[in-house]
């Protein structure tokens, strides 16, 4: 099943390879086909999921079968390395709480992002191939349970994405994929050598043999002692954990390694921002997650304050930047790093209720940044242009594209009855009752009064008051004396017109939903992050050692 | 003086060195792809003229059948080659290497 | 024929061989070299009768100046219209390539004359060695020899359908 | 099984939710675009909380009745550290929920009742009455609410509304920049109260009231005593933004940009007085100093407010700094511990202010919205019954005797005077002095609004062309698309409709002491003071100070017999000439004991005094307006500064914006360059340099990027520059790296054979 939902789009991919360059509609609706089908598996996936199987390590006895679910396992790679033993490489699917909700938001996103590319005229075949390639490999990475599975899937997903933002961006696009392919490369890098050390380091306890599986590598007793990594080993632990940590960071992305985020937003298309931000970021947190603290809990716990130090700047760092951008793409890129930053805080509080507000911030950030998103390239297809000075007014003539910002813009900016509210409250309810990270909270919640400040500002300035000296839009009277809205070259419906109407709407009802019972999505992850949160323990460490 | 009229292997080796070498500086350099194939057979001579040259100084057989087949082989890729070759002047036209660089995309 | 005959025919051919193949390397007529590359055939084939082997030396003569030489004249001709008088072709980097040449040849010299214990064997080969290539190709080299022969097969069959591929291809067009 | 009460209660909850859904997106389709809908669903939610009312106030008549209900929201399983831990949501209802409810729904149907006349013809008409619907649910939500999650919940969404109600008229500047800032001075509010949630949550792991109150009951707080107080002040925070307080009152006079059905719901009646309220429900927590926190920044507020309603000009202006002053009062009541006497002046408040500003928005709506004071006048013959309703409240404001603001804020002003007394004097006389200063300049201004507005003559003719475009500053227009041609006329002036004039009769009906009390002169013989009593503090007091002991050292005695003999209270309390004093509560706290105690003692010097200082006020009103003895005007130059430095609100917006708005924007600014300039500078810069170096190399063009931030980076991007080129797709090339590789083998090779 999990199989099915990875490839789906690859198969996709193909068919479109044999059709024609020329039947655009075919390829679009071939991969909106695919697209649909991964998520009613989702779907199905969602409902068979058993929310009280945790996930994380393995169930007593080293299995992964009792505490994983889904699993496919099957060895891919076997190596003979001579004195090094045998070497297997295995094809090792499962979902836990952690990946679970991710697994619907991908589906979800990438439903909403093949719909978004409905417009995209130049070459249609090629765009949609490597759509579904990065399909493919978003979902991989989520629910592959091998590392070295997962780094395949980690690597495969920036091919696609240097090309999307590099062939369909805006006219800085080379400089912004090169800046985006760059930083995430220099970021995996070092997580091939990470991983090569702690194949070295960790056996499985039922096989015998050094294994990739993040399972075995989960539990500290798996560990050989006297191995690089191994737990007496404090120097290269470290080392391992800061190196992983900044490769995830990367793609959070995490303060002093943001720049390519506003770059890469900015020129990308609509629907690959709405999958990098929707997506491709919840990959760094989930990585930490997955791999980076469970793997290393003694550092993670060490560095627990710098972990909040570097949230707390990302929120109000973020937020500041983006109350000074004349971009409205661009703050909304900066805004995405601000709420990445409460991800961050929430890892740091270490213990349930920040990390689940962390992991359920990931799933609302995905949905809310997908509509902000959608929202930014509604008026630029009209208006070709995104200068957050150039309108005024807007909402008395676009009344419900209005309507819609407002739902999204309030979601952002943590407004109760929406879900970022819950999902940032619980990140600081936690924050605050980890003793460390106290006094990070208390600076923290500046963010929520900076967030709400650039949002409302750019909201006024767009929307309300009256049409600017200087608007990139033109009013004009009809006979009845109504005034309206008309763009320059737009031939298009003026506001919302369906197939905009179908990407956003199901993503307000998925946000308001959300916002006021949480339990369909939380109840999946609870048992996972009490898993987790117990891994990381301290104590669980210094009975280890 | 010995060593210019006693004719050993050195020698041998030496003009096949610089045949080499010349066919190389042909590959690398022109832009006709017909000259390029013309450094291909350069080559390939050349280390025929080694294969012979230790054959004999060895005694043995191996070196004269290996370049019997390094011949064969040889008229085998010039046939090949020249129909590539032919092929790309018809879809580019022109046997200008360095403007045949479709790879680079 | 003494030593000193001997090595001065070597060194002329020797020079044939290499002063063409220079030619063919730089001249810039493709015409031009397609006819010095004949010169250092026939200088290599020479050279082949040198090392004893006779029978490869004619089949160099005949494939190569026969087959191959003649293989490449077509392919001069038909890639450059004999209208177009201008046969020269460019050539990239000549500086950088000639000074790799250099190199090139000054390494693998240094390394002949460094590494060398080239010390000839107690058996040398003498006269001809016609009869043992037949020997051995019917016996030691029998599988290699078949797999020569399947090659230069495809190798036909390949060169004949691309030629013929190329004119479907274009009546499609 | 759910009380009864309880079912009804979701049903009074959900009904104004049902109404603003079904208006929101259907109020088009909807003949008179649905306001029967809004209209009817109030109608309802008033009736089944009239209901609520009378079962809970009149039949029962427990001051200790309570009823929950709660249900898991959030189920956290089995929390390593903790145990099982689960969030609930849940509904409490006690006297003053039930009190609440019935005010809430009963000022939003006369609003919404009001509305279809004052917003006739407006073309969101329908979608007014929706976000009405929506403010109604959210305020009910944080009456109902019986935690701190849930009242944090819907004091946002309160938020939301007023953002919505405030902007209603959006494409007005004026009011796009009002809803802007009244939704993130309340954020700035917010953050503190969730602050203050988040520090009881971090040690309970619960958000109940209850469960925290008996936690904190039973010492379980591991934090020093400051934590909890810093607690308290935080959670006090929410109220100061959403109450107005100093210093974050700036918001509520902008606040008026909006229609003026929805000042008197939201921003005079409803909404900040939720911020008391919440004060009210966490009152048992607050400690000692986090309850002097608060009396003084009520008594300021309520001072500072005072001094600058005298001066403004926009009637809405005064009614909007007087409500702050009000507020004021209301938090510094809860402030001194007069607990029932705060909330009791929130009811009365929330009557006569909603009757004030919907009067003035009759005089608006006749006037052809115009809003300034100074062209208005005689209007008493036009408008008989908005003058008749809105004098009963300016008189109730004012605090005559005979109305019910008399009673609640004497009750406050004694309080004041009784803690001033338990604290041992000195500056804690501050506060009841602010008080009553508050008193007389409320009295001032409400008899110059009174007069200016409505005896004399019309000066609408006075209006100079020009005054329309000066004063945008400060003055709040009504709706641009028309009344403006009307300016400088009066011929239309004439009294409002029924629909606008029922609401403002009852609200005046309500304004009267027989409401309440059977004593024009005592609240606390009210059903309201009984019911509503001021609960015991939690707090675990220290041993009694030295300095206290030896000033109220009788006090104490008498108050420790106060505990423990019941009757010996009644004794004492029934000296004082409180009837009801049977019923009072039992402090176990001494210093709680001792503030009821002097509070009865300063029953009637509150009286007197007050009575004293609304003669003063009147009596200066009439001086300078009626019989014109001063001239206001050269009084005004006499003492400029002073005048203007209250016309100016106190510079306080001045001092917002020089400091925090202009320090955000700059270093938002900053920020943002140094995000562009140094740390991708940094980024960039390396790549320049390492492409000046890859040039130098004589094999990297401009193609080269940057991307790379440390030394490893730098390598990567060189490499990936250098491969880039390096990639022209031309075998060739290929093959002379191949050479350039194998004659470095060659190059290593030979150096090896050295050796």
């Amino acid at each position: 099943m999990l199989s099915l939902i990875v490839f789906l789009p690859i198969i996709a991919g193909l068919i479109i390879l044999a059709v024609p360059a020329s039947q655009k509609q075919i390829i679009r609706i071939v991969s909106l086909l695919a697209a649909i089908a991964q998520g009613v598996i989702a779907v199905l996936i969602w409902r068979q999921y058993d929310p009280t199987m945790a996930g994380i390590v393995a169930a007593p006895g080293g299995s992964p079968a009792g505490s994983f679910q889904l699993i496919e396992r099957v060895p891919w790679i076997s190596l003979n390395l001579g004195s090094f033993g045998p070497m297997t490489i295995e094809y090792f699917l499962g979902v836990d709480g952690l990946s679970i909700t991710m697994v619907i938001l991908t589906a979800l996103i990438s439903i909403i992002g093949i719909l978004s590319s409905w417009p995209i005229q130049k070459q249609v075949k090629g765009y949609f191939i490597l759509f579904n390639l990065l399909s493919t490999a978003m979902m991989g990475c989520f629910v592959a349970l091998d590392f070295f599975l997962f780094y395949v899937f980690w690597e495969l997903m920036l091919l696609p994405m240097y090309f999307l933002i590099g062939i369909w961006g805006g006219p800085n696009r080379e400089y912004a994929a090169i800046k985006f392919f760059l930083y995430t490369l220099f970021g995996s890098v070092f997580m091939l050598l990470v991983m090569i050390g702690l194949y070295f380091s960790v056996v499985d306890p039922l096989t015998g043999h050094h294994t990739f599986s993040l399972v075995a590598m989960a539990s500290q007793e798996n560990y050989v002692k006297g191995s690089i990594l191994g737990p007496d080993s404090v120097m290269w632990r470290y080392a391992a954990f800061i190196v992983l940590f900044v490769g995830f960071a990367i793609k959070v992305p995490m303060f002093p390694f943001h720049t390519w985020l506003p770059d890469a937003h900015v020129e990308a298309p609509t629907p690959i921002s709405v999958i990098l931000a929707g997506v491709l970021l919840k990959l760094g947190t989930y990585g930490m997650m997955r791999i980076n603290f469970p793997l290393f809990p003694e550092v993670y716990q060490a560095g627990l304050y710098v972990i909040g130090v570097f949230g707390a700047i990302n929120i109000i760092y973020g937020a500041f930047c983006a109350l000074a951008q004349q971009d409205l793409k661009k703050m909304v890129a900066y805004s995405s790093i601000s709420h990445m930053g409460y991800v961050l805080l929430g890892l740091a509080a270490a213990n349930s209720e920040g990390m689940l507000g962390a992991l359920y911030q990931m799933f609302n950030h995905g949905t809310i940044t997908a509509m902000l998103f959608l929202l930014v390239g509604v008026i630029y297809d009209r208006a070709h242009s995104r200068a957050i000075d150039k309108f005024g007014g807007l909402a008395t003539y676009m009344p419900v594209y209005a309507g819609m910002v407002t739902v999204a813009w309030f979601a952002s900016l943590g407004l109760p009855g929406l879900s970022g509210f819950i999902s940032e409250a619980f990140v600081f309810v936690g924050s605050f009752t980890s003793p460390t990270t106290r006094p990070i909270a208390m600076v923290s919640v500046l963010g929520i009064v900076f967030g709400a400040a650039y949002l409302l500002w750019s909201l006024q300035r767009m929307f309300l008051g009256k049409r600017k000296p200087d608007a990139l839009y033109e009013l004009e009277k009809d006979a009845h004396g109504h005034e309206h809205i008309h763009f320059h070259d737009w031939n298009g419906k003026l506001d919302l017109d369906a197939r905009e109407l179908t990407m956003l709407v199901p993503l307000a009802i998925i946000v308001i939903v959300l916002g006021i019972y949480p339990m369909p999505i939380m109840g999946m992850l609870t048992a996972s992050i009490n898993k987790l949160v117990t891994v990381l323990a301290p104590v669980a460490m210094s009975a280890v050692n | 003086m010995e060593m210019f009229t006693a004719i050993g292997l050195n020698h041998f080796l030496t003009i096949s060195a610089i045949l080499f070498s010349l066919g190389m500086f042909a590959v690398m350099t022109r832009k006709n792809a017909i000259v390029i194939l013309m450094g291909v057979e350069l080559i390939l001579n050349a280390a025929n003229i080694n294969f012979l040259t230790f054959s004999k100084y060895n005694g043995g057989m191996e070196g004269v059948m290996f370049s019997l087949f390094v011949i064969v082989l040889a008229a085998a890729e010039a046939a090949v080659a020249l129909a590539i070759v032919i092929n790309i002047f018809k879809t580019f036209k022109t046997v200008d290497v360095s403007s045949v660089d479709t790879m680079k995309e | 024929m003494n030593q000193l005959t001997l090595s001065i025919i070597f060194y002329v051919f020797a020079a044939l061989t290499v002063v063409s193949a220079a030619f063919v390397v730089f001249s810039k007529n493709v015409i031009y070299s397609a006819f010095a590359l004949m010169f250092t055939f026939f200088g290599v084939a020479a050279l082949y009768v040198f090392l004893s082997a006779d029978f490869i030396a004619v089949t160099q003569v005949v494939v190569y100046v026969g087959g191959i030489l003649v293989l490449l004249l077509f392919g001069v001709m038909f890639t450059n219209t004999i209208m177009q008088t201008d046969l020269k072709t460019d050539v990239l980097h000549v500086v950088p390539g000639t000074i790799l040449l250099l190199l090139m040849i000054a390494g693998i010299l240094y390394t002949f004359y460094t590494t060398g214990d080239w010390m000839p064997g107690e058996a040398q080969l003498q006269g001809s060695v016609v009869q043992r290539i037949g020997f051995e190709t019917m016996s030691r080299y029998m599988l290699p020899f078949e797999m020569a022969s399947i090659v230069l097969l495809v190798a036909l069959i390949g060169a004949a359908f691309l030629a013929r591929y190329d004119k479907v291809h274009n009546k499609d067009h | 099984m759910m009380h009864s009460l309880i079912q009804l209660s979701i049903v009074v909850l959900l009904l104004p939710l049902l109404s603003f859904v079904v208006l929101i997106f259907f109020n088009r389709r909807l003949p008179r675009m649905g306001d029967f809908v809004g209209v009817g669903m109030l109608g309802t939610a008033f009736a089944i909380s009239l209901y609520i009312f009378w079962n809970v106030v009149v039949q029962h008549y427990d001051p200790a009745f309570r009823v929950a209900w709660d249900f898991t929201w959030l189920d956290f399983g089995n929390v390593p550290g903790v145990g099982p831990l689960q969030v609930k949501m849940g509904i409490v209802i006690d006297n003053m929920t039930a009190i609440m409810l019935a005010m809430v729904t009963l000022i939003s149907l006369l609003v919404h009742v009001y509305s279809t006349g004052y917003m006739q013809g407006d073309p969101k008409y329908g979608r007014f009455f929706a976000y009405l619907g929506i403010f109604t649910f959210s305020m009910l939500g944080i009456v109902l609410s019986d935690n701190l999650f849930s009242i944090y919940m819907f004091w946002e969404l309160v938020g939301l509304s007023s953002y919505l109600l405030i902007g209603f008229y959006f494409y007005k500047d004026s009011a796009a920049d009002a809803q802007k800032k009244a939704f993130l001075t309340n954020r700035v509010g917010d953050i503190g109260m969730w602050l203050g949630i988040l520090i009881l949550y971090s040690q309970f792991h619960t958000f109940g009231y209850q469960e925290i109150f008996e936690n904190i009951a039973a010492g379980k707080f591991n934090m020093s005593n400051a934590w909890l107080t810093a607690a308290g002040i935080l959670l006090f925070m929410g109220c100061v933004g959403k109450s107005a307080q100093f210093p974050l009152h700036v918001w509520l006079p902008d606040a008026m940009e909006g229609p003026t059905p929805v000042s008197a719901l939201i921003h005079a009646a409803t909404m900040v007085a939720a911020g008391v309220y919440f004060v009210g429900r966490i009152f048992v927590i607050l400690t000692p100093d986090a309850l002097h926190f608060i009396a003084f920044i009520g008594a300021v507020t309520a001072f500072m407010s005072a001094t600058i309603a005298i001066t403004q000009h926009d009637i809405k202006r005064v009614l909007a700094y007087s409500t702050v002053s009000q507020l004021g009062y209301m938090v510094m009541g809860l402030g001194v511990g007069a607990y029932s006497a705060a909330l009791f002046h929130l009811l009365t408040h929330a009557f006569f202010k909603a009757c004030l500003f919907l009067g003035s928005g009759a005089i608006i709506h006749a006037m052809h919205h115009e809003q300034d004071m100074r062209w208005m006048g005689g209007l008493r013959k036009q408008m008989p019954w908005t003058f008749a309703t809105f004098s009963i409240a300016t008189l109730a404001l004012a605090g005559l005797p005979l109305t019910s603001g008399f009673m609640s804020k004497d009750a406050i002003l004694a309080g004041a005077l009784g803690f001033a007394s338990v604290e041992g004097g000195g500056i804690y006389y501050i506060i009841p002095v602010l008080g009553f200063a508050s008193a007389a300049m409320t009295a001032f201004y409400m008899g110059r609004q009174v007069w200016l507005v409505f005896f004399g003559e019309s000066r609408t003719h006075l209006k100079p062309a020009e005054e329309h475009h000066d004063d945008h500053a400060h003055d709040a227009h009504g709706h641009d698309d028309h009344g403006h041609d009307d300016h400088g006329s009066h011929h239309g002036v004439h009294e409002v409709a029924w629909n606008m004039r029922l609401p403002l009769v009852i609200l005046a009906t309500l304004s009267t002491f027989v409401v309440f009390s059977p004593d024009p002169l005592d609240g606390a013989k009210g059903w309201f003071m009984h019911l509503v009593p001021t609960p015991s503090t939690v707090i675990k007091s220290e041993a009694p100070k030295e300095a206290v002991a030896a000033v109220g050292g009788k006090l104490l005695a008498e108050a420790s017999t106060d505990a423990a003999h019941p009757a010996a209270t009644e004794a004492g309390a029934e000296a004082h000439g409180e009837a009801a004093g049977g019923h009072g509560p039992v402090f176990s706290d001494p210093r709680q004991a001792e503030i009821a105690h002097a509070t009865h003692a300063n029953h009637y010097t509150a009286i007197y005094l007050s009575s004293g200082m609304l003669v003063i006020g009147i009596g200066l009103a009439l001086i300078v307006y009626a019989f014109g003895v001063i001239d206001p005007n050269r009084t005004a130059q006499a003492i400029r500064p002073l005048y203007l430095f209250s016309f100016n609100k106190w510079y306080w917006d001045e001092i917002y914006d020089a400091t925090l708005i202009k320090g955000s924007m700059l270093i938002s600014r900053m920020l943002a360059w140094f995000d562009s300039n140094i740390v991708d500078g940094i980024v960039n810069g390396v790549a320049t340099i390492f492409r000046k170096i890859a040039f130098g190399m004589g094999n990297v063009d401009k193609y080269v990027v940057d991307g790379a931030v440390n030394f490893t980076a730098f390598f990567v991007q060189t490499s990936g520059a250098v491969m880039r080129k390096i990639q022209t797709g031309k075998v060739q090339t290929y093959l002379v790296m191949v050479m350039v590789a194998v004659l470095t083998y060659f190059a290593v090779y030979f150096v090896q054979l050295m050796k």
